[in-house]
């Protein structure tokens, strides 16, 4: 794993922009919801994460951030 | 049925046959009641203008045309329609617009307000011009005014606003609707093409002074015509009272509401409430100063009735003011406090 | 008598929906009825809400200062509302999300596991007609047949597959013990 | 003998206010032409602006209604929605119709509405007293440009007509002027075909017309004449910006 | 020098550094005087605005960038600003706004007039607010209170309108201007980048309507020091009149002109004169009612002032009106047989 | 490991109040970046609209100014002409900047006034419900176009930056959109050159942005990013519209 | 003479474009004023009048009516 | 005193300059002037006309309905305003070009040929100075020497040629008998 993001779940609208422009797939909405009333993404626990920084890119509530090596 | 699509149906039946409007919150299911209903009427025409100038602009020349036409919008869309408005008065063209009040000034917000009773009853535009203004307390009679006004818009070629809140716009209540009478507009007022006979002209603009002058005490006459014909008010368990609420539209139901309250804990309070804003019930008011000494104005506004009230008792009696600007929805419990926080005070 | 009913939740829950059917359902009662949505900027992904008034009288304020009945679909609505409720009043509450509890004591919680109950249905869209389900029960405002007919009426003859649905979900939530 | 040219019967025999050699009064003659040679008297309606032409329902023998300032197109879109057999036409300055009145302009145009627009440019507000219109040319003296009309200040002179051209919703456009002979003969050719255009339903027609303006331009009737050749022309090029029906049927 | 460039000249010399306008007679002399003399000001910028609207919107954003700003219009051009001074009122932004009154509704004519007395002190525009509405009476106070005119609307950060009409924005007269004070604006009102401190805004939306409320009390509370603190008026010839004239601008001129012919004869009449129409100097008229019974007012229109007085005076004296509208100048003597009418009748 | 990506400094750290999915979000991170990069935050002065937007002062750290519905361009125009050495951008919806501001917008670009103009499209009305905008497609049903926009009664939708390109004021207008990561990155870019465009003192700049509205076009946020490249960009096809510094020095 | 023109004096501005376009060169401003206080135009008394009316096509106040043969 | 008077005449007669340089002039004198010029439409290719009051004292109304004094350039203009002229007023007329005469017998008439008398100085442009060197000298309101003040403040120093004509045109008028 090159590289991580962060999630900040409260910000997350369930939007699931994330999901589909991640190569890897590494992005799932949790089985939770937050205060809002979303079930916020998460990465997966077999996640493949090369900080591409894709997701966070489209994301449109600045919910993720990236980390890479 | 919602206010706001009530106007629409209303305005539809009482034979409203041209429609422009550019959205606004609270009374955008107005624009869109048209949007979906007027080109089912016969000969319906529904136009989204480009903004609110267009659109009193549009009515302008419909109602030239000899339509019965209307356009809305909610306060900051109305100062726009100023112009316009004064226009139409000069004109001496009939049209009705409807504001459906929201907290200002400035783009403010959208819950329901009083805030635009000197604008729709000072004439907000420039010169010497009266508009009829309407103030509809229910949904029922959101329909039955809505006819009204293009009655009252024809029979006076004058502008006639029904002012109303986003509480009227929004709040849905069972409704009937009556059938109107024929329009009966004489054809000498429309331009419609001098066909065989004389060619004619409309226009607002009156280069000599005389002659302006003559127009402005003419618009004046006719005013004080509808001022002395055309004055609509309900009162409420006004009989014994020793306290009477004068609130008009939204803020009149929360006085009933509040008066119910009152009335169960034996206070002797009534309500005056004007239907017609302009005219003004003046007389009304009077006649009760002659048994009455104490008057509470309610408005959800700063004060702006008000001064009506002040002009109808003078010093004839003792004057109150109770207000909730800015989209505050005061509740029938606050104002029943009110109330006897004045009696008591007496 | 003059009963009136706060609906308040996330925008897609339905919450708008609820208030309207139920209004419709008490006019064609003939009851007098006003029904008061929020609106505006509030609902762009956030939170709705709405007022229904049910009286035998004309209605003085549809605004409901101290509602009869509070239904909550989530939890910000709860914290929103709860006080303000008539003491000896109701809150329902969707409990498949909403964890916490009023603390207060005079007035009767009704917890409805609606999401989960609409999930066995197949079909978590109709949670609001599950919570109505449980209001028309518990509250005795309305017969059940009048809620179903207003229901009916606003879905239109074209959705008769949802009314199926929709009637099972009534069902659920009316046949509940809470 | 014969008489072979005479006042037009929908002009109505009254002298104009206009200052001597004003191009408004030879558009009216040629409306009034258009509108004698189509038969449409009876059922045109004339919307004149606030501007030097503000009481032209004093010279055309047809129905008017005056518009608010700029608002010609809006009133217009109002009256022949409600009359679609009527012919009406709106008759703004550049000032009306290309600063305050361009959003009903470009709306209206963008609707397609089946309306005509005469379009007066003379390069100046006429009736306020000669202050700086849209359409004023670069280093044009005028009351609110003392020094000349400077692109960095005041902006460019706008092509409204260039630009209409591009709306999908607009059939005829053309740029006419009445500073000559042969120039008045085309210009009485577009507006007929502008008035033809809408009589078919075909949609938003425009006729440009520069314009002398004697007085504000400070010039004579002639040398003004000569101006709108020799410099206003050259950045207001004359002839045809839009002719739908001439052109493939692309749409 | 003619009174409009006398507005011209003031402004400047009261540190104006912003001017858009749109042209409309009658008072284009004022807008060529700024484009002529502002950008010889230092910093001083003018645009010829597109229209009346983009010109109120042009003020609202230099009056947040600092700068003192103005626009003028004339009438149906100042119906078209509503919006826009609503919003300013709104954001608490000094302005001046100009208004050369003309004969209206609509179009109207060209020729002075004072139509536009309810949209200037009731706010043409939405919702509950006020602007401060001066009235100069001469060449000279043209110069004066155009410079008390910024200092007015930087002090109470609210949009001030000069209302004049034809006449005054015609006439020629001797002038001189005094040195205004420099000027004393908090900077903390001021957006102009954050630098190194933080981030502000200025806006008119206020979604919530508890807090909209407030503002509109806050609001409300600034009108109300207002009109304690800044009423202005002229008294003429009143110690010993029986009846009094309430009028302003040209009105009180002729008014003025009326009166020395009265006296001539005989006749104890005086002068009231407005020089604040909002705040109205009510107080003043109500002094005055101790003793004098019989008020005349006297206005360029059909009457919209007497309501401001019969407001004031209640049921306290004889209010009569007498008014020519449409752009008809009265004469003094004209006014004076009036007077005389009047005085005859007690 | 180290952050490569994270919360612009303009950008305060607040929940978006709009749809998920929505364009506006993903625009304002867009220029709380360029503001950033800019190193601008302490001269920019942003000016929200009435629009779902009317309350980006809650989300940027920089000085704001609210306009009126509409009159982004004129307020503009006043704040920099007094703040010439400010940064100022509007940021405008299409019924914001179309309709009723067409005037207004037209006319700063004209005067080439040196300010930046994010033009957000979203082919609706947001705010107040889903309205036809004059952006809206052809067909597509709005709450006032319940069987689809028509262009007969309707009128087209309107191509503002190409009419803007036209006028010989505006310096720099591009179409972008944020559907999709390198849409975004081209986005981000404009914004920036645009901004790059106003330091440079050389004139008018506009971005417009296809900007997705899951909410009124009722669909998922991932279908409405879809549709801008599948059906919104056909009408209004992404790229530079006109940038004057790449063209020959002709003016 | 193949055609002549009837001049209205009272209209006529004496804006002068009608002597301007007239290859004849047929007309000229009248010594006496008219009511407005302009000088009106009159056909010479020498004048050769073709009837081709582009002194009528140019005159902005309708004052010149032609007849041709 | 006040002494209100009204120039009126065709839009190119330099009607409004008339006023103005007279009213200057006065103003430098010390008095208390007001100068009220007509506007509008009217200025289009029609008449013209200014009003302006000189006193001693604040000057009340502008306006002149019983002008002292009337200077009429042309016919309309005479048959507008002649009937206003207060009784033992002066009305100035430009013989030149009006024929006709008032019929009252309560003021003095002042027939002026100023266009002949600028055609014969070569410069037609320069009637309404010729009249008022008799204005000037008939009405006795101002010395000559401050009217030419006036003139010169308002030509500038750029027009030094045109003072000189200008001068000239005041002298014969100044100096007509009439
Ligand atoms: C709302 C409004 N603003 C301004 C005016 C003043 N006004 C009258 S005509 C005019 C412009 C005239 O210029 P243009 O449209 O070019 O017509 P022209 O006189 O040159 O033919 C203006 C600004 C007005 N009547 N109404
Ligand atoms: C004068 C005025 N008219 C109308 C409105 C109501 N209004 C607020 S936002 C808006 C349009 C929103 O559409 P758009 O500009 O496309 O922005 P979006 O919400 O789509 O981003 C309207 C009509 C207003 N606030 N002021
Ligand atoms: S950074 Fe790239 S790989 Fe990692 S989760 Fe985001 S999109 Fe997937
Ligand atoms: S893009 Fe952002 S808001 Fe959307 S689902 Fe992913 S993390 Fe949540
Ligand atoms: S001012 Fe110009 S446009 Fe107006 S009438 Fe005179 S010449 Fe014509
Ligand atoms: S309504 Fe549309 S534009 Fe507005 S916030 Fe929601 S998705 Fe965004
Ligand atoms: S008709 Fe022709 S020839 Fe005769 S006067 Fe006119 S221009 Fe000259
Ligand atoms: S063109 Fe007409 S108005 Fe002009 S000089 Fe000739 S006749 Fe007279
Ligand atoms: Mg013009
Ligand atoms: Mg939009």
């Amino acid at each position: 794993m090159k590289g991580t993001i962060k999630i900040d779940g409260e910000f997350c609208k369930e939007c699931l922009l994330c999901t589909t422009v991640c190569k890897n797939q590494n992005l799932r909405p949790a089985a939770e919801l937050n205060s809002k009333g979303f079930h916020p993404i998460e990465l997966k626990e077999d996640a493949d994460c090369n900080g591409c920084a894709l997701c966070a890119v489209v994301c449109p509530e600045v919910a993720i951030e990236v980390y890479r090596e | 049925m919602q206010g706001n699509r009530v106007i629409g149906e209303a305005a539809i039946r009482a034979g409203c046959r041209f429609y422009a409007g550019y959205p606004i919150t609270p009374q955008n299911e107005l624009t869109e009641y048209m949007a979906d209903n007027m080109r089912r009427a016969k000969g319906g025409i529904f136009i989204q203008a480009e903004s609110e100038i267009a659109a009193i602009n549009m009515v302008l020349g419909a109602s030239a045309a000899g339509a019965r036409a209307m356009t809305s919008s909610s306060s900051p869309g109305i100062s726009l329609k100023q112009e316009g408005i004064s226009s139409l008065a000069a004109d001496e063209l009939p049209a009705v617009i409807v504001n459906i009040m929201r907290g200002g000034p400035g783009l403010g917000n959208i819950l329901p307000s009083q805030g635009d009773y000197f604008q729709a009853t000072r004439g907000g535009g420039h010169g010497d011009y009266r508009t009829i203004v309407l103030a509809p307390a229910s949904v029922q009679e959101l329909a039955d005014l809505t006819m009204d006004a293009f009655e009252l818009a024809d029979r006076y070629r004058n502008p006639v606003i029904i002012l109303a809140d986003g509480m009227m716009g929004q709040m849905m209540e069972p409704v009937e609707f009556h059938a109107p009478p024929p329009r009966r507009y004489p054809e000498c007022y429309v331009l419609k093409g001098m066909g065989q006979g004389k060619s004619k002209f409309i226009r607002a603009l009156i280069l000599d002074a005389i002659r302006m002058e003559e127009h402005n005490w003419k618009l004046y006459r006719k005013y004080q015509v509808i001022a002395q014909k055309e004055v609509r008010c309900e009162t409420f368990w006004t009989d014994d009272a020793e306290i009477l609420i004068v609130a008009y539209g939204t803020a009149a139901r929360i006085a009933k509401g509040a008066i119910k309250r009152s009335r169960e804990l034996g206070l002797p309070v009534g309500l005056i409430r004007p239907i017609t804003l302009w005219p003004f019930p003046t007389q009304v008011l009077q006649g009760f100063a002659a048994r009455v000494d104490d008057f509470l104005v309610f408005e959800m506004n700063t004060g702006q009735m008000l001064e009506d009230v002040q002009l109808a008792l003078g010093n004839t009696a003792r004057i109150q003011f109770y207000g909730r600007p800015g989209g505050v929805i005061p509740t029938p419990a606050e104002l029943a406090k009110v109330i006897a926080y004045q009696l008591r005070k007496k | 008598m003059i009963k009136k009913t706060i609906f308040a939740g996330f925008g897609g829950q339905g919450v708008l929906m609820m208030g309207y059917i139920y209004a419709h359902a008490a006019m064609n009662e003939g009851f007098h009825v006003t029904y008061l949505p929020s609106y505006g900027v509030e609902v762009r992904g956030g939170t709705a809400n709405c007022t229904v008034a049910v009286s035998d009288e004309e209605i003085a304020s549809p605004i409901a200062s101290e509602p009869d009945h509070l239904v909550v679909m989530n939890k910000p609505s709860l914290f929103t509302f709860q006080n303000r409720v008539a003491p000896g009043g109701d809150i329902f509450l969707n409990s498949s999300i909403i964890d916490a509890r009023p603390t207060r004591k005079d007035v009767q919680i009704h917890a409805v596991p609606v999401g989960d109950l609409a999930e066995r249905l197949g079909n978590p869209q109709v949670l609001n007609i599950v919570m109505m389900g449980a209001f028309i029960r518990k509250t005795g405002l309305l017969p059940p047949e009048a809620f179903l007919k207003g229901l009916k009426h606003i879905l239109g003859e074209r959705k008769k597959a949802a009314m199926e649905i929709n009637r099972k979900a009534f069902a659920a939530g009316y046949e509940l013990q809470t | 003998m014969k008489n072979i040219f005479s006042r037009p019967k929908s002009l109505k025999k009254a002298a104009f206010h206009y200052c001597a050699g004003c191009g408004h009064s030879i558009t009216h003659r040629l409306i009034a032409e258009a509108i004698d040679e189509l038969g449409i008297q009876d059922r045109a309606i004339g919307i004149p602006p606030a501007g030097c032409a503000v009481i032209a329902y004093n010279y055309f023998d047809v129905d008017m209604l005056e518009a608010p300032h700029g608002r010609g197109c809006a009133v217009a879109t109002g009256m022949k929605r409600v009359l679609p057999d009527r012919i009406i036409f709106s008759y703004q300055g550049d000032g009306d119709l290309a600063a305050i009145g361009t959003a009903e302009t470009m709306h209206a145009a963008n609707r397609g509405e089946n309306i005509t627009v005469i379009f007066i440019n003379n390069a100046v507000y006429g009736m306020t007293g000669g202050q700086m219109a849209p359409t004023t040319l670069l280093g044009q003296v005028s009351t609110t440009t003392p020094p000349g009309r400077s692109a960095l200040l005041d902006g460019h002179p706008i092509h409204l007509s260039e630009i209409l051209g591009q709306l999908p919703g607009t059939r005829y456009i053309e740029r006419c002027a009445v500073n000559s002979p042969a120039n008045i003969t085309r210009a009485k050719r577009a507006i007929k075909k502008a008035f033809k255009c809408q009589m078919d339903g075909a949609g938003f027609s425009l006729v440009e017309i520069l314009s002398q303006c004697p007085t504000n331009w400070k010039m004579t009737p002639v040398n003004a004449c000569r101006w709108v050749t020799e410099t206003m022309a050259k950045e207001f090029p004359l002839g045809v910006i839009k002719d739908l029906k001439a052109q493939a049927p692309t749409s």
